[in-house]
């Protein structure tokens, strides 16, 4: 069991590089904001994973339950900053 | 008992297989959003349950346990949709141009 | 009670900030005389411990936090706070002019930030919490917590500036917190080979088993170079000038005298107690950086004085310079120049002091503090004008006052090591310090204002008031009677808190 | 771990934490750089619980990665600024790099020296830390070490840091708390509109949040109240709790979530926390004890000394907790109001 | 590279270190410099976190198991707490550098309507 656990585990990391690359080339902060939220589910699935692995699941339920609520909030803070500007790519003030 | 979380947890990750190619290769946002949105929810759904049944087969799931489990499973159900709604129409918004089929993607 | 007297140095100003935190949104009124009372109880606390410590045998104090103590083979396994020679007398010199500050600032917090100084003795007060933890912990890591404690809340207190303190403030923050995370990078190197935290712990450790570890010759590296960007030495000193001098004048009379004081003293105890004065020369790379790196910082901080026209930016340079004694004292490690160094930590923090005390006063009168504009300042203020005169004396190093047997140490040390590029550095920021005495009397006693060129005496005496000005002089007439008294504090207290050192 | 040393899982995530923090860094849009932190935040606390430190990975999972990535988004939407051009000093550039990588082969000149990665008997390993695995459950009958460790053995340094969040919140009120009939300064022009209530755009968001909140608080407090036998306590419990006030003033309107909670309510509460702390330590003394020693404290309260000294590590945490919860609403409305506290992200 | 791998999480700590050194004392940006300092500090946490792992151990909350019982714990299968401690200290002190200094730099810009140093500094000595 363990062992497919860590196949499964390596196989999701492995999947997060690609989301990885589409952080990296963009080319919109949305598209960007889309792949870290997908990485951000994925890092519940991952601290499971790691919790089995330990055979203490119990105590990283705990942990995930935290991750959960507060990826949700990063995502939901994000969107409604772009909710209140005019355009995405606009660059205001280009400092 | 441990079948059924192999078969819920490789079924999760062809999901998010699915995900991380439509999410690298879909022409423009609104797509990379279907598969990001729809495919991701999905795909943590099954390998959390998949969880479950792991634990299970290790002999030391409780009741608190796979409570706290489908709690999670509750809220990513309830999270994540919320926020792809927010992005979405943050991009709807934004004025990002769906794709055309002559590739103008502007 | 008398057992609790450590751990009330601290907690005092702690409590006393959170209780004017509390009632400055009932009675704004009264945070001021909470802190005030806070500062009071930290400083009596320390002083009835020089006397405790006179009368104990050991010569050192210890009070274990939560009960936990030595655990025979795992050391020491809570946190525990110390006070010995060396931090007594260092305790009482914060505690004294952290109190006179206070007093100092109320009526120019008053007039400069009317209407927002809601939290500033809040703040106040936390600094001083701070830099008091700094010097009585026994802890190395719960140094870091501390050193952040007294960081943020300096932050605060010189963005209450406004204008360009802001700026100044942020660069503070960016080279502040460097200097934190490399002296907990320090920490780490150290932690790595030694497991422990403890600086009874570290003391024994160290010298003995680990001189030749590189790692604990990084950590020691590391932690050196964080204290001194926490202190604005040579390479590091750039945001220091900007931000004490667009701070508030209570922030710079406080700031100034006590913080890089304190870190030097952080950094002399790392380098005495937890690692050895003869590890220090067996490094001796870094020793003679270190001592080139001082002589410089005395120069650059003497000649920028020089270039400036503004009372305030020279005082901070000073700053700079005194720094360079105090580093180059210290790393001469020898007697006299150890001696000379923690000698000059409380010399210098009296004598800034009384300097931005001194500042703090013409700015509550005229308002700005450009050399030029100050004529006939002796007739407007004599007072305040003859306690400037004084405390430029201290800083050139004239004898009845204390700069003068400090730096009679530092050169003696320095000769005896045969480093007379620190010699020539300490006579030529004498010299630079004279120069700029004589412009000040110049301006404000020969040039005379208009008024009075008229043969019309009556020019108007507009003194600062009187709960300025008698702190004012309180730390100026120190600066003398710390000169009268230099023996007695060399021989009963520093000769004590040093260790043996080897003969050259 | 099972039967794998800990390199074999770690150096995966490890390279991919460090792809993360460069790409943060050379990102040009500051939102992107933001969001891209949040990620490396995340990935951080992943590798933090492989290595076996949960509670750290709770309190990063929370302090860093959601509310310091919230507090980054409300400064650059105050202010506006989306994109920067990169500056053009290349040559300071270089120096500096010159002295990050010189700083940088000096600290690996230290590598032979170390332990190896997961010795049980480096030093670290088996000076100290031995006696609080060893002697936890007999000095307090808590099980999770940490929470001993933090709040006991050097509970001092927690009383300390709970005094770091307080002065933080207290700093960023003074430096940005400005009179809102005084002010003169204008909304950034990239603001379209004041986000005042929008009764069509945010109706699902909105319900949401009505469902999670309650969840969330009542997590929370089974965070502070069960710290003792799971990862969690004061700080992660308050964290969540902040963040779950956060979500409401976020969801709906800051006017809203201010009309409960009144600045001055926030203000107070902060220090309250504090106060809790040390006060605790202060009883101990006056029931002769040592400053912060619990076990003086087993007259009043159940139980033996060990007992005690449980209880009055959940004393502890109870101030931690509430500090940290109204500090960080406090520095939130502040960032995110740009201290007028009327309206908000 | 045997002797690299028993020690690569000190090199990747290095890198991520030097990482924000740079962009503390490089970058222009004041938000950018407030991101690098945190990164720098994510570096130490790690560090110290990393010399506290053990190989094949639990996590610090002691359960009834096998070989693991609550009065006599087996002290190497267990995670070092200690540096476990510090470190969530020095995370919580990190978050509190950072609000100030991103309500400092909110400070800066409604000032110099800019976040970028050089600028700043152009308006200042103006």
């Amino acid at each position: 069991m363990n062992s497919f656990i860590t196949i499964a585990g390596v196989t999701l990391i492995g999947l997060m590089l690609l989301v990885l690359i589409r952080v990296i080339k963009g080319p919109t902060v949305i598209d960007r904001l889309v792949a870290v939220n997908v990485i951000g589910t994925k890092s519940i699935v991952l601290l499971l994973f790691s919790g089995i692995l330990f055979g203490q699941l119990d105590m990283f339920v705990d942990i995930a339950l935290g991750y959960g609520l507060l990826n949700f909030i990063v995502s939901i803070a994000a969107s409604r900053y772009y909710q209140h500007r005019k355009s995405l790519e606009q660059k205001g003030k280009t400092s | 008992m441990e079948y059924i979380a192999y078969f819920f947890i490789v079924v999760g990750l062809i999901f998010f297989l699915g995900t991380s190619i439509g999410l690298l290769r879909f022409p423009d946002f609104y797509t990379r959003m279907h598969a990001a949105g729809k495919g991701d929810t999905l795909s943590t759904v099954l390998i959390l349950v998949g969880c479950i049944f792991a634990v299970g087969n290790q002999g030391d799931l409780n009741w608190i346990l796979a409570l706290k489990i489908l709690l999670i499973i509750n809220f990513v159900f309830i999270g994540s949709p919320t926020a792809t709604h927010a992005m979405m129409d943050v991009g709807e918004r934004a004025g990002a141009k769906p794709w055309n089929k002559k590739g103008e993607n502007k | 009670m008398i057992k609790h007297l450590p751990i009330f140095i601290v907690l005092a100003p702690l409590l006393g900030a959170v209780f004017a935190a509390l009632t400055s949104w009932y009675r704004p009124k009264l945070s001021f005389p909470v802190v005030l009372s806070g500062l009071f109880i930290s400083f009596l606390s320390s002083f009835c411990l020089i006397f405790k410590l006179l009368n104990s045998e050991s010569g050192i104090i210890h009070y274990q936090l939560g009960g936990w103590g030595d655990k025979g083979e795992y050391g020491i396994v809570g946190i525990q706070i110390t006070v010995d020679y060396l931090n007594s007398l260092i305790l009482t010199a914060v505690t004294i002019i952290s109190l006179l500050t206070a007093i100092f600032s109320s009526q120019s917090v008053n007039r400069e930030l009317a209407g927002q100084q809601r939290y500033f003795f809040a703040l106040f007060s936390l600094l001083v919490t701070g830099l008091l933890g700094i010097t009585i912990t026994g802890d190395i890591f719960n140094l870091y917590v501390f050193m952040e404690i007294a960081a943020l809340s300096s932050y605060a207190l010189i963005a209450y500036g406004k204008g360009r303190s802001y700026m100044a403030s942020f660069n503070y923050l960016i080279m502040g917190t460097m200097g934190a995370c490399l002296y907990l990078l320090g920490v780490g190197f150290v932690f790595v080979k030694t497991g422990t935290l403890n600086i009874e712990n570290l003391s024994l450790l160290i010298p003995q088993t680990l001189q030749a570890s590189q790692a604990v010759f990084v950590g020691f590296v590391l932690i050196i170079v964080g204290a001194w960007a926490k202190m604005a030495f040579f390479p590091m000193h750039g945001w220091l000038p900007n931000a004490y001098t667009y701070a508030p004048t209570a922030s710079g009379a406080l700031l100034a005298p006590l913080a890089t004081k304190v870190s030097v003293y952080a950094m002399i105890r790392i380098m005495i107690t937890v690692y050895s004065i003869d590890y220090v020369l067996k490094s001796p790379n870094i020793q003679t950086a270190a001592l080139l790196l001082s002589s410089i910082s005395i120069l650059v901080g003497s000649f920028f004085s020089l270039t400036q026209t503004n009372l305030r930016k020279i005082a901070c340079y000073f700053i700079v310079s005194e720094i360079g004694y105090m580093v180059g004292g210290a790393w001469l490690a020898n007697d006299p120049g150890l001696k000379g160094a923690v000698y000059h930590i409380i010399a210098d923090a009296a004598m800034t002091s009384a300097l931005f005390m001194v500042i703090g006063c013409i700015l509550f009168r005229t308002g700005q503090v450009e050399l030029k504009k100050l004529d006939g300042l002796f007739y407007k203020m004599p007072i305040t004008f003859i306690a400037l005169v004084i405390t430029m004396a201290a800083l050139i190093g004239v004898p009845p006052t204390c700069g003068f047997f400090s730096k009679f140490y530092l050169i003696q040390g320095a000769a005896q090591a045969g480093t007379w590029h620190f010699v020539g550095a300490l006579l030529i920021s004498s010299l630079i310090k004279a120069v700029i005495l004589f412009r000040i009397i110049e301006i404000g006693y020969n040039k005379v204002p208009n008024p009075a060129k008229e043969g019309n005496k009556t020019i108007p005496r507009d003194e600062a008031p009187l709960s300025m000005l008698i702190p004012t002089l309180i730390v100026t007439l120190s600066l003398i009677a710390l000169g009268i008294f230099t023996d007695t504090l060399i021989t009963d207290f520093i000769a004590k808190a040093l260790p043996e050192i080897p003969a050259p | 771990m099972a039967d794998l040393p800990i390199w074999h899982y770690d150096t995966l995530f490890l390279t991919l934490a460090l792809l993360f923090g460069i790409t943060a860094l050379a990102m040009q849009n500051l939102m992107g750089a933001a969001i891209v932190f949040g990620a490396y935040s995340f990935l951080m606390c992943l590798i933090w619980t492989t290595m076996g430190a949960v509670d750290v990975a709770f309190t990063e999972a929370a302090v860093g990665a959601g509310v310091s990535t919230v507090f980054i988004f409300a400064t650059i939407y105050n202010t506006g600024v989306s994109a920067t051009p990169n500056s053009p000093r290349i040559a300071f550039k270089i120096f500096a790099g010159l002295i990050a990588f010189g700083t940088g082969a000096f600290l690996l000149s230290a590598l032979p020296d170390f332990p190896d990665w997961g010795d049980p008997k480096s030093p670290v390993n088996s000076t100290i830390a031995p006696y609080y695995i060893a002697n936890s459950i007999t000095d307090a009958h808590v099980p999770n070490i940490v929470t001993t460790v933090l709040a006991d053995y050097r509970g001092f340094d927690t009383l300390l840091e709970t005094t770091v969040v307080f002065i933080a919140c207290i700093a960023i009120y003074s430096i940005l708390r400005i009179d809102n009939a005084k002010s003169k300064v204008t909304e950034p022009d990239i603001i379209t509109s004041p986000p005042a209530y929008d009764p069509t755009d945010s109706l699902i968001i909105r319900q949401a949040s009505r469902i999670m909140v309650p969840f969330m608080q009542l997590f929370a407090l089974y965070v502070i109240a069960h710290g003792h036998y799971s990862p969690g306590g004061g700080f992660q419990g308050g964290v969540i709790l902040g963040a779950s006030i956060i979500l409401l003033s976020i969801s709906f309107d800051l006017k809203h979530v201010l009309q409960q909670w009144t600045e001055k309510k926030i203000m107070i509460l902060t220090a309250l926390g504090v106060l809790i702390y040390a006060m605790v330590g202060l009883a101990c003394i006056l029931m002769d004890g040592v400053y912060l020693d619990y076990a003086a404290l087993d007259s009043v309260l159940p139980g033996d000394e060990a007992y005690a000294r449980s209880h009055g590590i959940l004393l502890v945490e109870i101030g931690v907790g509430i500090t940290v919860m109204f500090s960080m609403i406090g520095i939130y409305i502040n960032l995110a109001s740009n201290g007028r506290f009327d309206r908000g992200l | 590279m045997e002797d690299i791998i028993p020690k690569f999480n000190y090199i990747v700590v290095v890198v991520l270190m030097m990482t924000g050194l740079w962009s503390m004392l490089a970058q222009g940006n004041l938000i950018k410099k407030c991101i690098g300092m945190a990164i720098f500090q994510t570096g130490i946490i790690l560090f110290f976190i990393s010399i506290g792992a053990k190989n094949d151990a639990l996590i610090p909350i002691l359960t009834e198991g096998a070989n693991h019982t609550f009065d006599n714990p087996n002290i190497d299968k267990v995670t070092n707490p200690l540096t476990q401690i510090l470190m969530l200290t020095a995370i919580v002190v990190g978050v509190a550098t950072l609000g100030v200094g991103l309500a400092l730099a909110q400070k800066v810009y409604q000032q110099h309507d800019s976040f970028d140093e050089d600028e700043i500094l152009n308006n200042q000595t103006k």
